[in-house]
Parts: structure tokens; C-alpha cells; sequence
């Protein structure tokens, strides 16, 4: 019932879901442009604080869950900046050092990353994944491969359970004492898997069949609201920090 | 909807040696509750799927209106908006992420215009009590809500016979209460209820007529006749229902007892006073 | 292991974009083909799209005792082939990014050019020779599902270098930092997925 | 196997900002049958992982034989020798091809030798009568048929207490006359058997004692007079069994009433005359 995808579910209950998307994708994907169009300071730094204030504020994502959404990404950002930020040499054997050149690229690529990262997560988190399945349908992309993807998210679902619940059972008749046993329990899990989602392919297709599916899985979109004051203050908001960004080494 | 008369006439069904249905005769009786009892494996789940036109018997006819069902596309077509089922396990028939969505393909698949659709999306949620769950992604919601929401979306395909495959069957008290409701809401809306169980005691108290399936064949009659008949649920692989086992031991006639008030008041007189 | 949100710079993006573009094109003609002719061949492949992900995300055990995510595209190679896959890999990818946040949508033509182009096609190339030499298929099976993650994460490392050349040593510096540094999770990752894979398809061949 | 003592103590579970479980206390008692009661989503399951080791409570302590759990790698791998948990859905619990593998898969686990592992297994499908199954690939079985192999399973582990999520729950009645034989002779063979279940016509029958999961609390006691408090299965959205409401609407007291018979012979001396 629950395969605690904490974005999915952030985007499920937040007050954004009732936006449109036409609204949503201009500010929120106008952000993440932002993020890596402009410099990272200030611009990235002012994507990153917006984005920050949007989710905690009116996307209702709250603290706890932006920690637990936010660890990985924030783990491989960093281990990605550190890469960054020391410099190898083989000439005259192996030599890491910390250059001047590398750090300034590595606190850049920091801000960038993260502002980024929040970026996208105003659109994560305040759009269900279905939703911006039917904005791609809106932007011509054959019904087939929308259909397609629509069902991956559906099946997504119960195999994730599936996959707890096969872990779980393994876990108790200790499937994961030793290497061998986790080897063994992990290839019998995969494989039960692969016949499960296969299973569940068949009978839904049967199911579909008294339905009236003949060649297409056409649904009926829920209503949007549609805002062109939010539209407008958008663009406004990325105008402001565009300007502001490209006139930062003028005024400073 | 108006009610429509759907019957099956000397139906068999195998699957390669195996003879799941012989000869069955069934009648299901316009605007009532129908219960189907058989065990696992008895054939319920493939009577069912053969009355929606999903399987085609080996022999015999189903019928509506006394009009045999034609299996071309149009035949077809035509039937499901006559008959609906809705299988045990929902997530065989919920394809959609959520309510409001799934609820609206049977509907589209009519090739009826969106006005329509959404006010059949509508209704069907309203007759079910769920429009509070429109919005919500289905694989958030719990088990008796997905049997209703599956429900629903046969129900938009507005139905004169809905046919359900163990309806009642993981749900918990509450949750068995709010089927009921319902299927009453169903049946309030001029809806033929057909429910395959083997819940002898729900059984008894909710239909009006029951049908026993026992090696492939059909026994229809009343509830308390039939299901008290220690011979025909021991062949069938059911047992009585509580109410009609004290009934028995006590020695009263099982004929009006479908629930505890009637076996009470069937009771009372033989009492030595009101204890 | 994907390239972060935000990691690339933006002309890297496009790029990357651009380059995926034809191959995932080409997927999705076939997969639109293939789902006029056959209408319930989209619950398959949605089936094998969601076993992709449902695989991608959850956790495996590696050789070290560490654990990390297998990308499970080799054996969707072998079973669906690689145009195939680059369809699926882009959606998977998508999900990843919005669900897992693991990637990201501005670095999605990276990650779809390593995992659902370069893996798929250099594991579907390994199964192919390993059966013209008439090796066994066990063998067949542990190349391609382990070269079609050793390769993501070559070509992650080479997309990683090119944008951030060392202030030092150059491009081939950099290079050769990122697959240093990844080396420690996706080596004993990739052989754990060959392994894996043999048994798995011992298994699925059994039934 | 010998008895051990598995008890739960201030048991609190939350989720995320849900509570689960508030400061439960169980004592299961040893040898004997005790069901767990609660509606759909009261916290039964969880009740059940977290005492075989699977969650982690937020405060409180599982124990056996007055010894706390020990959350460590050792500690849970030497707990789930102790208590083994069958899990509601067989689905979620089979994943080898075939009966005789997916028995194997827990003694395996435990270093045992092969001699050891097929004796393991030969007991356990005999304990559960499913000996002729041993080959057959699970795919083929019928739900019942799955639901024994499951438990097969979690037997081959011998382990001292076996916990039960809905043993019941989608049988047939002969499904259920098969599963309460299998049930017996775990009891026979020494494993305590806790069940979860919502069906309290069955666990009133069932049990020795009975516990009552209500806002994620605890009451323990005896089925006739917790089942037969309308007050307790109000508030833990259940109902009461129904010869205990047949009790109640003739004004018996529901003491010493578990069934059919136990019913009709406290009914007796008030009749007239037998019927």
C-alpha cells in the first residue's frame, strides 16, 4: 500500500498539486534553467534560496521530509566537488594537491549542484509523475509511449512492495547471514520479481479487456487551476533574478 | 438503467481436460441480490467471466433479454455495457494513477464526449461514497478502498447486471459494513447485484435467492433451504451458516432464518421466559 | 551511479541531449511499432520498464560488503535488445531523477547516453560474440550484464572529465580521478551484477 | 522444540508522525493459542513484525524468556529462531520454483548439513501434511495449498513460537478445516501459535486467549467475554461473534459460549421442551 517513495508521496499531498502544470513548469523549470545557466554566485546562490523558501513554504514539503528527499543527491554532490576540487599529477609520481584553480571550479560546481537539486525539487514535489506524463502527451509525444510510462509508474508501485516484502521474508529466514546466502536470496528475489511484474502484465491486461481496452488507454484529465497571476509573478521573479545576476559584477 | 434479463442455458466450460462447468442453468433475477456459493476452484470466478463474455463456453448460450450473446466485437461491445465484472483481487482491473482517471477509461472506451464522461465519473463515485478519494493516487489507498474504486469503474460503464467476484473477501467488519452500503446504493440505482462468495453466513443474510455451485453444476432456490441442507453443503465444500447450524441443533426449520434477530424471534416461543 | 542535478554545464547538457536524442528516437519508433501491432505488448514492456526501475532502486549486496544500486540494463539488453532499452532507460532515468532524486532532469541526456545507450549496447554486443564463439551462456550472461555497468560508469567518468578538466594534469587527469573514485563502489558492483545475473537467469530458465 | 516465553512490554511504534502501537503489553502465552484481534490497519501486522524482530520499536522492549531483544546482527539472527513470523499474502513469502527449494531456503541459511536440511524440510511438510506437494512448482498451487507451504517455511526455521498474519483469511471452509489441522499439529509438535486475524467468529472459536489491539493498545483475556463486550469490539471496529450476539439477544451470558455447541447446550435448560 505504501512503498514509501518520499517524493512521490510529498508530491501526492502537496497544496501545488492543484496548479497547472503550464504554471508550475514555468517557474519551476525556469529555476533549474537559471540554476545552470547563470553564475553560480549570485545566481545559483538566489535559485537555491528561492527554491528553498518555495518548498518549505507554499509546496509544503516541511523540514524533515526535505532531509530525508535531500541526503543522497547532497552525498553524491559532494563526493563529486571533492573529485573536483583535488588535482592528480603523474608526471613525476603520484601527487594529489589542492589548487586555487580547483577550488574555486569545485565551490562553483557546490552552489550550481545545489541550487540545482532544489530547483528541481520544486517541480518533484509539487507534481505527481503522472501529471507531467500528460503535460508530455499536451507536447505531442505519441499516446503509446505516454501509456507506456503511465503504466511503468502504476506497476513501479506494487513491485516496490514486492520487493520490501520478499526482502523482509528472506530477512527472517536469515536469507542474509553470509555472502553466499545474500547472493542466493538476492537472485531468487530478482527472479520472483521478474515473473511477478510479468504476472501482473497478464492479468491487468485481462482486467482492461472487460473494461472496453481495445488499443489505447485513454483517461479523462482531472482540472487544473490555471493562474495568470502566478504565471506573471513567475516570469517576474526570473527576470529579477536573472537581471540581478548579470548585473552583479557591474554594480559590485 | 433499466433491468435486463441475463441467464445462461446448458453452460459448459473446459479448460484443455479439466470440465469446470457442466450443464449449468442459471437465471439471474432482475433488480435483486444474487449470491453464488461454491469453494475455491469450484468454477465461480469462471461462471462469472463466462456471464461477462470474457470466456466462451464450450456449450450452451448465455443470454440477454433471451437474445444470445454474439462474440464479434460489437456483440461484445454491446454485452459489457449490459454486464460488468469486477474481480476479487482490484489491482487486476486499476490501471491508472488515480481514482478520478481509472474511473474514467471505461466511460471514454464508450466513445461518449467528455461532459458525459466526467458526469458518469461522477455518479459512479458518488453511488460508492468515495468522491473524497477522486484525487488520490490508487496505490496509496488501502485495500477496501481499492475493491470500491474497482467497483466504481464497472459501475461507470453503467451496468444492468454487475457481477462481483468475492466482493466481501480481506475485508475486516467496518470494511464489510461499507461494501454492503454499497452494494445497496447499487441496487437503489436499479442495478442487478451478483455476487460469487464462498461467506456462507454473509451470504445468507444478504441475498434474496442463492445459487450452489457443486461439480460444475447449479442448485438455485432460497438461502435458508439450500445452505441449510447439510447434503448439498457438504457437496458443495461449504459448511452451514452459524445461524442455521443452532437452528439444527435446536430443531427449529431453517425456512426465514437468514440472521441472528431471525433466529431469535424464531426462538422466542419456545422459550421458557424471556431469560 | 548518474551524474547529479546541476553537475554539468549547461552547453554540456545539450550536448549530451543531442547525442542521446537519435538513439532514444529510434527506441521509441520501435516501441510504438511494436505496440500498434500488439496492443498488450505495452503492459509488457511497461512490466519490463517497471522491473527495470523497481531493480535500479533497490539495494544490492556488492563483493566488498558495501552495497549500491545495479543498473540492470545489460540484462534488459539481453532480453528486450538495446533499442528497446534506450526507450525504457529514459523513463526509468525520468523516474529516478523525480522519484529517487538519483540523477537529474538537465544531466538526463548524460545519464541516458551511459546507462540506457553505451551500457545496453556494449553488454547486448558482448552476448552476441560470447554465443557466435559458442561460449556458454552462463558466460555470455556475466559479460554482458557486468561490461554493460562497467561501461556506464566508464562513460560517466569520461562525461564527468570533459567538463571539469584538471587545473593540473588535463582531461586524462580528470578522467582517471572520477573512475578512481567510483572504481571503489561499481568494480565489485559490476561483478556482483554478473553474478547475479547468471544465477538469476538460471532461475527464470528453470521455471 | 521447547516452549520460550515471548513477551512485549511499553511496546511504541511510529511511523513517520503516525503511532502504530501506544505502550502495548503482551505475554503470549506458552504452548497455548492465542489470537490477536484488531480491524484492518489497527497495527496487527505490525504488532507481529516487531515481535519477530522486523521493527524496531520506538521505545518498549520485545523479550523472551525475560531476556530483551538484542537488535545487533547475533541477537536478531538467534530471535528468529525463536520466533518465526508467516506473513498474510504466501505471495510475499514464496519466491523459490518449488515447494521442496523454498522450504529449504531458511535451514539453508543456517549452516546446516544437507542431511540436516532435508530432514528439516521432510518434518515440516509433514507437520503441514503437504509431503505429496514437495516438488510441485508453487505456481501451480492453489492459494490454500500456498498459504501451508508458507508456513512449512517459517517451520523449517523450528522455530519455538510461529505468529500467523491472517491464516485464514481467503479460504474456503475447507481451507480453513485444513489450515485449523495444520495449526493443531504445530500445537502438537510444541510451537506456540499466535494468530492475527479479524475474523472473530474463528479466533472466538480458536483460541485459549485472546488479545484486542484497539488505538493501538492491548486488551488481553478471554474470547467469550472480550468478544462479547459490545463496548470492545465497538471501539476496535470489530463485531461480536455471532452466537455471542444470539447470547446476548436472548440475555445469556457469554461466558463459556465459543460456539455452535457450547451455545445450544447453554440455550437447553431454558427451552420448553427439546424442539
Amino acid at each position: 500500500m505504501s512503498h514509501g517513495l518520499a517524493l512521490d508521496h510529498a508530491a501526492w499531498s502537496s497544496p501545488w498539486r492543484a496548479r497547472s502544470l503550464r504554471d508550475k513548469g514555468v517557474l519551476c523549470l525556469g529555476l533549474l534553467l537559471a540554476a545552470i545557466c547563470l553564475p553560480p554566485v549570485p545566481g545559483g546562490a538566489a535559485v537555491a534560496v528561492i527554491s528553498l523558501a518555495l518548498l518549505l513554504g507554499p509546496i509544503r514539503v516541511g523540514w524533515t521530509r526535505l532531509l530525508r528527499i535531500g541526503w543522497l543527491p547532497l552525498v553524491s554532490i559532494l563526493i563529486g566537488v571533492a573529485t573536483v576540487a583535488v588535482s592528480v599529477s603523474w608526471a613525476d609520481g603520484l601527487r594529489l594537491e589542492v589548487t586555487d584553480a580547483g577550488t574555486a571550479a569545485a565551490v562553483q560546481l557546490a552552489v550550481r549542484a545545489l541550487a540545482a537539486t532544489l530547483a528541481m525539487f520544486t517541480l518533484a514535489c509539487s507534481t505527481p509523475m503522472i501529471d507531467l506524463l500528460a503535460g508530455l502527451r499536451r507536447l505531442r509525444v505519441p499516446d503509446p509511449l505516454i501509456e507506456i510510462a503511465a503504466l511503468i509508474y502504476r506497476f513501479s508501485a506494487g513491485l516496490l512492495d514486492s520487493a520490501s516484502a520478499i526482502h523482509a521474508a528472506q530477512d527472517a529466514r536469515l536469507g542474509f547471514v553470509n555472502r553466499t546466502a545474500t547472493m542466493r536470496s538476492a537472485s531468487m528475489g530478482v527472479a520472483a520479481l521478474f515473473l511477478r511484474s510479468w504476472d501482473r502484465a497478464r492479468r491487468l491486461e485481462d482486467g482492461l479487456a472487460g473494461r472496453g481496452y481495445t488499443d489505447a488507454l485513454r483517461t479523462l484529465e482531472p482540472a487544473r487551476r490555471r493562474s495568470s497571476g502566478f504565471l506573471a509573478g513567475s516570469v517576474l521573479l526570473l527576470v529579477a533574478v536573472t537581471a540581478t545576476a548579470l548585473s552583479w559584477p557591474v554594480t559590485r | 438503467m433499466s433491468h435486463r434479463q441475463l441467464s445462461a442455458h446448458g453452460l459448459s466450460v473446459r479448460f484443455g481436460e479439466r470440465t469446470v462447468l457442466a450443464d449449468a442453468e442459471l437465471s439471474v433475477p432482475r433488480g435483486g441480490r444474487l449470491a453464488l456459493l461454491g469453494a475455491n476452484g469450484s468454477g465461480k470466478t469462471t461462471l462469472l467471466r463466462t456471464l461477462s463474455g470474457a470466456v466462451r463456453p464450450s456449450a450452451g448460450r448465455v443470454q440477454v433479454d433471451g437474445v444470445d450473446l454474439d462474440y464479434g466485437r460489437a456483440g461484445l461491445r454491446a454485452h459489457r455495457q449490459v454486464v460488468q465484472l469486477v474481480a476479487q483481487n482490484p489491482d487486476d482491473q486499476l490501471f491508472a494513477a488515480d481514482v478520478f482517471r481509472d474511473v474514467s477509461f471505461g466511460p471514454l472506451n464508450l466513445g461518449l464526449t467528455e461532459v458525459e464522461v466526467r458526469a458518469r465519473v461522477d455518479r459512479a463515485l458518488a453511488v460508492l461514497s468515495i468522491e473524497d478519494l477522486a484525487e488520490r493516487p490508487i496505490h496509496e489507498l488501502s485495500f477496501g478502498q481499492r475493491k470500491r474504486v474497482a467497483i466504481a469503474g464497472a459501475l461507470a460503464m453503467e451496468p444492468c447486471v454487475l457481477l462481483l467476484d468475492e466482493p466481501t473477501a480481506g475485508l475486516d467488519p467496518q470494511g464489510v459494513d461499507e461494501m454492503v452500503a454499497a452494494l445497496d446504493a447499487l441496487l437503489a440505482a436499479d442495478t442487478t447485484v451478483v455476487i460469487a462468495t464462498h461467506e456462507v453466513d454473509f451470504a445468507l443474510w444478504w441475498a434474496d435467492s442463492v445459487a450452489v455451485l457443486r461439480d460444475g453444476r447449479l442448485s438455485c432456490g432460497s438461502g435458508p433451504e439450500l445452505l441449510g441442507d447439510p447434503e448439498v453443503v457438504a457437496s458443495a465444500r461449504l459448511r452451514r451458516p452459524i445461524v442455521l447450524q443452532v437452528a439444527a441443533a435446536l430443531g427449529l426449520a431453517p425456512s426465514g432464518i437468514t440472521e441472528v434477530s431471525s433466529l431469535v424471534a424464531a426462538l422466542s416461543p419456545h422459550l421458557v421466559r424471556k431469560l | 551511479m548518474h551524474i547529479a542535478e546541476g553537475f554539468l554545464p549547461v552547453i554540456h547538457c545539450v550536448a549530451w541531449y543531442a547525442v542521446s536524442a537519435p538513439f532514444v528516437i529510434h527506441g521509441a519508433r520501435k516501441v510504438i511499432t511494436e505496440a500498434k501491432e500488439h496492443p498488450e505488448s505495452r503492459l509488457l514492456l511497461a512490466a519490463a520498464g517497471a522491473f527495470t526501475f523497481v531493480l535500479s532502486s533497490i539495494k544490492l549486496p556488492s563483493v566488498t560488503g558495501s552495497s549500491s544500486h545495479p543498473t540492470g540494463t545489460g540484462l534488459g539488453a539481453v532480453l528486450f535488445r538495446p533499442p528497446v532499452m534506450a526507450f525504457l532507460s529514459t523513463i526509468v532515468l525520468l523516474f529516478q531523477a523525480l522519484l529517487l532524486a538519483h540523477g537529474g532532469i538537465t544531466t538526463l541526456g548524460a545519464n541516458v547516453f551511459s546507462m540506457g545507450i553505451a551500457g545496453p549496447w556494449v553488454g547486448y554486443a558482448l552476448w552476441t560474440l560470447s554465443n557466435r564463439l559458442g561460449w556458454h551462456r552462463n558466460v555470455g550472461v556475466f559479460l554482458a550484464l557486468a561490461f554493460a555497468d562497467l561501461s556506464t560508469y566508464l562513460v560517466t567518468s569520461v562525461q564527468l572529465g570533459l567538463a571539469f578538466p584538471d587545473p593540473v594534469s588535463g582531461l586524462a587527469g580528470s578522467v582517471a580521478k572520477f573512475a578512481g573514485v567510483f572504481a571503489i563502489s561499481q568494480v565489485p558492483l559490476a561483478i556482483a551484477e554478473g553474478i547475479l545475473g547468471v544465477l538469476v537467469f538460471r532461475l527464470l530458465t528453470d521455471v
